[in-house]
């Protein structure tokens, strides 16, 4: 790709961006922390680091293992019912992580629904494992969706086929071809994972506290919501810092091992035979359902019944019924607000995409170092990316929507970028050519042939950013200004301190909405078999 | 500091992280009574205010004219920093002298109070009770909430409690939960036999059905205020207007309508008792050691 | 003894497009046998049906005995006794060409190292020793298909397939896969089944040729029938280049005739009996000499190296004649020229 | 007036590798130029560095007396009025054949309407007019490579490139094919370069053969030179089966030498005069005939549709010999053969 991108302005472009997004911002945290650093009571202590990067490994190489198997599941098993398959692990991705370990709660938690009905309750939800699970499970279609994009665009069916005619069994054949050729992505989507993990504020929130098991994140909440005490920022500030570290030296430590790999392009081959083989797997795919019932669905109904209950502690029947909760979330500031956040997502998916596309066609080393760079502003925990934001632009932007789409794309941009990344790296260099040499210029070329067949990660990764950043909250509740709160701002400002029914209501109005409007869209729109291509 | 960048656009901007109904109703009130007045409302948790607040204060562009806040601990670091004007309101005096200091003033009461199973025979009737009661009392973390900080430092810094009422609590079964909200639901569930919660949280469960009682403790319920200041960079007399308008009666009022305890006891407000209050500028000092002493309990 | 392979009239479907059916095939131990066929005629298909990538519609297929394919079950191919080199070498691009080759080995169970030593040996019998470290990626086209070629005789299988396997090889290496794939097949009894629409390799290596048309096998025999006798004019053009005419047949028996065109007449063999009808007669390049009764006018000239291609255009028709050299006559020249032989295919009687 | 493509001297690598070395090449318009090599010797190579793809380390390329390629700068592919097949197709999976083939003339600036149509005609002539709504993938490996022609002739070019662009194609296609490329060469002065390691596809369809060897060009010359007389063994071997026997040479002057074999001797060719020297002669099979005073066992046979080779061991080495028809020698027959022509490659003297 390097060469066919020589003499575009790509590399000034992305150059500006990785300055102006993420180099700018970062290097104001820099100055605080270099400020603060010998100040009295600043040091964090050692165990909230521990039990982050336990929960960022743990999450990473759980989600990496469900969404690889749940993409082999359904791009190259023979399952019935293919298409509600996907719907169905995508599902969490329409659910903000805060509901799901709210939900998870209501529905196996202690004196959860389940306990109330059989008594039982998932041992060990309060903890690190459950919020392992629950991250785990909310950012499965991450891992899913980067893992069939890069189904689609690497690893073809003729080369498992090759396998198996070599004398693999199909198990085999995923381990030494399928994996391997996936093993771009599959580093991808778990890097992000990783960051998504130590990042995660709302799920060790509601399932660490009363295990009393701490993250980074909740510390730094801790030392900002408390007191403005400036040791309580500095120590703030380091904490994060110290995740951006992390993040840093285990996402290049991952990519370093992948580069000595090396890059593994196809050239341009004739297409071989693609069938599906093998036996139906109904029972596999009735496992599956029910764990989708299990790990989604019924969690969501648990949390419907309690944003529909008066009040805590009744039972989840119609006799105790009310809308009041969802009244008290919803008022008239909530329809402009909801139009600020489309356009919001809308914007910041479009640019993160975009900008991603263009540092995944950097296939250089200076590609690799904007790709980190990226990844940091992922890395940045959301208030403090928002601190950062606010001193490099605040005085400028002071109130404006810029601002929020600048903390959403330096934080998005990561998503938009190892979505495409995984993929990127296969499209045969022939396939280029051909268009060039069919007279389209280097945009013509992208835009005809790179672009349609990276469609599946484009799409996938623009999805996951508008998600995102609809469901963004801290960040924007930190820097919106008069006429600029989005969705969650708003309700969230509506609700009474942590009052549970209502912020099951609040969770259930982020979640159900979308799961209404996407589902006749997926299913009707054929969304996922477009969106993944043909096949 | 902002002190150079006093706009004077004769917009009023609200850094607030009192609720949002509360400060509508407030704001709403204001600008009937001042037509003339543009007010500005920035509402967001304690947390990312606090932290927009000291970006804005680094690169000089904070704005705000008045600090509404919920709990009177950040805002202790900004009168040290001088950030706030020293003066007295004509309403002073309707504050009472527990709840204010020279710069900034109540607007609100909180009280955390205890809540118990309503099934529960032998209900406790003070803070003692709660370390001999029979099953699980969950406490709020106070790393979380301001409200749940108060507790803490209330009882350590008492010589009647010190920290060690905290260790007796977790001995006899003391849970942490994240949020007051949280203790409410978790004894209604019946997950807790009781917990420490904020009256307001209880009072609106109870009302709406839960099975919990709600238990003003004998002792007093241990009590914290929502202060309100003016910044002094930027403030105006429209600034200060506001403030002499939240203190008013009528403002009162319609800060009881909206189920918050006024901070005027001329107002009338049925649910009260004896209350507890709390040094705050020394538990402000000992913040990180009484943390620190808690987690110690309940983490270590 | 059942044949080592054994396809009973299978069709294959690819949705709603049909692409082989009522195949009939056997093919024995040690046996050779091509599907000749044009680009799209369902070769690649039946290699897949073999080879167990793709279920049958119809019939069944049995290897050594053993049903492997049927409309209801279809085998998965890693019990298939089968080596398969792709028409499009379907090489890992993640693996070295060495690691390609070593695949199968290790399958099998071979150690690491064992596994590499017999890649190697592979490799350099293909002519490509020298490259085992490269990526298919960075080898030239006919490099990675030497490459699926040592990959598919790297399994140790009882049916070779091979698809398309030297449509980017030159001759020289070309001759060593032959010697190869000869080697096994005496050693090991193993049979090969070659994809190709290459009539002149298929008729060189095979012992058998299947000729496929619009997916129905149209004529199954030894190389020397199918080119000597095809069954009409369609078969004969894939084997090669020739000549029809129409003339005035008389049987004079055992499959032999006499055809009478203008004035002269010639021999020619014929499918079945015919008398004193009107036949369509092919007529191969090489069955026309130069010199003799039947006038014509030079219309085309040729080089094809070993000899020259001349299109004669006579009062009966065009006729192609094959002389050896370089070409000695021009274009529009007249001369005379005489046919040898002839073959007149089954049903080509006319009124 | 300049050639159409001129490369001087170019060199092309691939990070370490040399692919191409020292290639100097002129076409002028209406020619037809064939790249003879086997795999690996750097066809494709020189194409790409025609079309722009990738850079020359040394040397120069000029298009219609424009420069395009030199070390220091490489113009893309889109402003080169060039036209290519690729070896692995590249067809875009995402457009069905239809939009393939109409891309070219939509980036030409032809409506979409207008490209559907073109394309469609196009599609016809390559034989798959009914499959333009199939994507690539639906395709069989023939029909795949019939869309990458077809795409390439959608561009109106000065210089087409055809690389193997007839490895998966039946004669019949073929003919279709060649018929198409030699309609634009004289009617819109185009030129082509056919990459091909099929010997006689480049004799039979090239105005001039150049023979890569390992990326250098060895030998450049008619398909009649090329064939008959080839600069070496090794470039004769590429073109066809040839023996090589050794004998005395003594000159006749005008390049013709009497060779003695044993007790008889034939005419031969030679590049240089040679007189009184041992000398490897080459003899191409189709110059033995049957009958004569060189005696030999047959020691193979392989029958190739029109004709039958036999190889023959006499007392001064391998001979190979191709008569017309079927076999009608077995292995192991005692025979006599004249050989009729010979021909002594340059530098081929020994002590
Ligand atoms: N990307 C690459 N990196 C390194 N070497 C390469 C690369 N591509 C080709 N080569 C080498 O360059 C040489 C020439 O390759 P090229 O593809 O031009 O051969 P070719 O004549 O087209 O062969 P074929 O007939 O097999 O297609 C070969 O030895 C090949 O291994
Ligand atoms: N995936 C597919 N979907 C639909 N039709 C297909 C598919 N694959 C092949 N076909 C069709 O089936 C027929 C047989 O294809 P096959 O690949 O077996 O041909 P082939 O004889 O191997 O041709 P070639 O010599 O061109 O490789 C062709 O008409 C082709 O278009
Ligand atoms: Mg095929
Ligand atoms: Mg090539």
């Amino acid at each position: 790709m390097i060469r066919l991108l020589r003499n575009t302005p790509l590399p000034l472009v992305v150059s500006v961006a990785v300055a102006l997004l993420v180099g700018w911002p970062l290097a104001e945290l820099v100055g605080v922390a270099i400020e603060v650093i010998g100040h009295p009571g600043a040091a964090p202590g050692l165990e909230p680091i521990v039990n982050t990067a336990m929960v960022g490994f743990g999450a990473a190489l759980l989600t990496v293992g469900l969404g690889a198997s749940a993409a082999l599941l359904t791009e190259r098993a023979r399952v019935a019912g293919r298409q509600w398959l996907r719907l169905g692990i995508l599902l969490p991705v329409l659910i903000p992580p805060f509901v799901s370990a709210l939900s998870w709660l209501r529905a196996y938690g202690p004196s959860g629904l389940l306990d109330d009905a059989i008594g039982l309750e998932l041992e060990g939800l309060l903890g690190p494992l459950g919020i392992i699970l629950v991250i785990s499970i909310n950012a499965t279609p991450l891992a899913y969706l980067l893992t069939v994009a890069a189904l689609r665009t690497r690893a073809e069916k003729d080369l498992e086929l090759a396998a198996r005619v070599s004398g693999a069994s199909p198990v085999v054949a995923a381990r030494t071809v399928t994996l391997p050729l996936l093993a771009p992505a599959l580093l991808g989507a778990g890097a992000l994972v990783f960051v998504v993990g130590i990042n995660a504020f709302g799920v060790p929130a509601f399932l660490g506290t009363p295990a009393s098991f701490d993250t980074v994140t909740t510390r730094i909440y801790q030392d900002l919501a408390l007191s403005a005490r400036p040791e309580s920022f500095a120590r703030a500030i380091l904490l994060a810092s110290g995740l951006v570290l992390a993040a840093l030296m285990v996402v290049s430590a991952g990519e370093a091992l992948l580069h000595r790999a090396g890059e593994t392009p196809r050239r341009a081959a004739p297409s071989g035979p693609s069938p599906q083989i093998g036996r139906p797997l109904r029972l596999l795919t009735a496992f599956v359902w029910v764990a989708i019932a299990l790990a989604t669905i019924a969690p969501l109904i648990a949390l419907i019944l309690i944003a529909l209950t008066r009040a805590p502690g009744l039972a989840p029947v119609p006799a105790n019924w009310t809308m009041a909760n969802f009244a008290q979330a919803l008022d008239g500031r909530f329809l402009g607000a909801l139009g600020r956040s489309t356009l919001l997502a809308l914007l910041a998916a479009t640019s993160a995409v975009f900008l991603g596309a263009m540092v995944a066609g950097l296939r250089n080393r200076f590609g690799r170092l904007a790709g980190l760079a990226a990844l940091l502003g992922f890395a940045v925990p959301g208030s403090t990316l928002a601190v950062a934001v606010l001193l490099s632009y605040g005085s400028a932007l002071r109130d404006t929507l810029a601002l929020i789409l600048i903390a959403y794309v330096a934080k998005l941009w990561a998503v938009g970028h190892r979505s495409i990344a995984g993929s990127a790296g296969n499209i045969a260099p022939e396939l280029v050519y051909a268009a060039r040499s069919s007279g389209a210029s280097i945009s013509t070329a992208l835009r005809t042939v790179v672009f349609p067949l990276l469609r599946p990660a484009l799409v996938g990764g623009w999805v996951l950013v508008f998600l995102f950043a609809f469901h963004e909250l801290t960040m924007s509740s930190l820097l919106y200004g008069p006429g600029t709160d989005t969705l969650a701002v708003s309700i969230l400002n509506l609700q009474q301190l942590g009052d549970v029914p209502v912020s099951s209501a609040l969770a259930v109005i982020l979640t159900v909405p979308l799961l209404i409007g996407a589902i006749p869209l997926l299913v009707i729109g054929n969304l996922p078999r477009r969106l993944m291509g043909t096949g | 500091g902002g002190g150079e960048q006093a706009d004077d656009d004769g917009v009023l901007r609200i850094y607030t992280s009192v609720t949002q109904d509360t400060v509508d109703a407030v704001v709403a009130g204001f600008e009937e009574a001042n037509p003339d007045a543009a007010v500005e409302v920035f509402r967001a948790p304690t947390g990312e205010l606090s932290a927009r607040i000291a970006a804005e204060l680094r690169d000089g562009s904070l704005v705000a004219d008045i600090f509404w806040l919920t709990d009177p601990l950040s805002i202790q670091q900004y009168e040290r920093d001088g950030l706030l004007r020293e003066w007295d309101p004509e309403n002073i005096e309707a504050v009472p002298q527990e709840f204010r200091t020279g710069s900034f003033f109540g607007t609100r009461v909180l009280n955390m109070v205890i809540i118990a199973d309503g099934s529960l025979m032998e209900t406790p009737s003070d803070w003692r009770d709660l370390t001999g009661i029979e099953g699980d009392v969950a406490i709020p973390d106070p790393g979380f909430a301001g409200s749940a900080f108060a507790a803490l430092g209330f009882f350590a810094l008492s010589p009647d409690y010190g920290i060690d009422f905290y260790r007796d609590l977790k001995d006899n079964g003391g849970v942490q939960v994240r949020s007051p909200g949280d203790v409410v639901n978790g004894v209604a569930e019946g997950l807790y036999v009781a917990g420490v919660t904020l009256d307001r949280a209880a009072r609106d469960a109870v009302e709406a059905g839960s099975p919990i009682s709600l238990v003003w403790p004998a002792s007093g319920a241990i009590s914290l205020y929502s202060p309100i200041a003016v910044v002094d960079a930027n403030g105006t007399e429209t600034a200060e207007a506001f403030i002499e308008y939240v203190l008013s009666k009528e403002a009162q009022s319609a800060i009881a309508d909206t189920g918050w305890e006024p901070i005027r006891e001329d107002v009338d407000w049925p649910h009260t008792g004896a209350k507890l209050t709390i040094d705050w500028s020394l538990a402000f000092d000992r913040q990180d050691e009484l943390l620190a002493d808690y987690r110690e309990i309940f983490e270590g | 003894m059942s044949p080592l392979l054994e396809c009973r009239d299978v069709s294959v479907r690819y949705s709603d497009v049909v692409a082989v059916s009522g195949l009939d095939l056997n093919v024995d131990r040690g046996e050779t046998v091509a599907l000749l066929g044009p680009s799209g005629s369902g070769k690649s298909t039946v290699m897949y049906a073999i080879a167990g990538f793709i279920p049958v519609a119809e019939g069944h297929i049995s290897i050594a005995g053993v049903n492997m394919s049927d409309p209801k079950r279809t085998r998965p191919p890693e019990i298939r006794p089968v080596g398969l080199v792709f028409q499009n070498y379907a090489l890992w691009p993640h693996m070295t060409a060495l690691e390609n080759v070593a695949y199968p080995f290790r399958r099998a169970g071979d150690s690491g190292e064992q596994a590499t030593r017999l890649a190697a040996e592979l490799l350099a019998k293909v002519g490509i020793g020298g490259l085992g470290d490269r990526r298919p990626g960075e080898l030239s086209g006919g490099q990675q298909q030497r490459v699926g070629l040592a990959r598919a005789l790297a399994r140790s299988a009882e049916i070779y397939l091979f698809d398309e396997p030297t449509a980017h090889l030159d001759s020289l290496v070309r001759a060593a896969v032959e010697e190869e794939i000869r080697r096994r097949r005496e050693e090991l009894g193993s049979a090969a089944i070659y994809a190709t629409h290459d009539s002149e390799e298929a008729l060189a290596i095979a012992d058998r040729v299947v000729i496929l048309r619009e997916g129905r096998p149209i004529q199954v025999g030894t190389p020397v029938d199918i080119y000597e006798r095809p069954t009409d004019e369609w078969s004969a053009r894939l084997t090669g280049p020739v000549s029809a005419i129409s003339g005035r047949a008389s049987s004079e028996g055992r499959g032999r005739v006499q055809v009478q065109v203008g004035d002269s007449s010639f021999g020619a063999e014929s499918a079945s009996p015919v008398s004193k009808r009107a036949v369509g007669v092919l007529i191969r390049p090489e069955w026309v000499t130069p010199g003799g009764p039947i006038n014509g006018r030079v219309v085309g000239v040729a080089y094809r190296g070993p000899h020259t291609d001349y299109t004669i255009a006579t009062d009966h028709g065009e006729v192609v004649a094959r002389v050896a050299g370089s070409p000695k006559l021009a274009e529009g020249e007249q001369s005379g020229w005489t046919i040898q032989r002839g073959w007149v295919p089954p049903g080509s009687e006319s009124e």
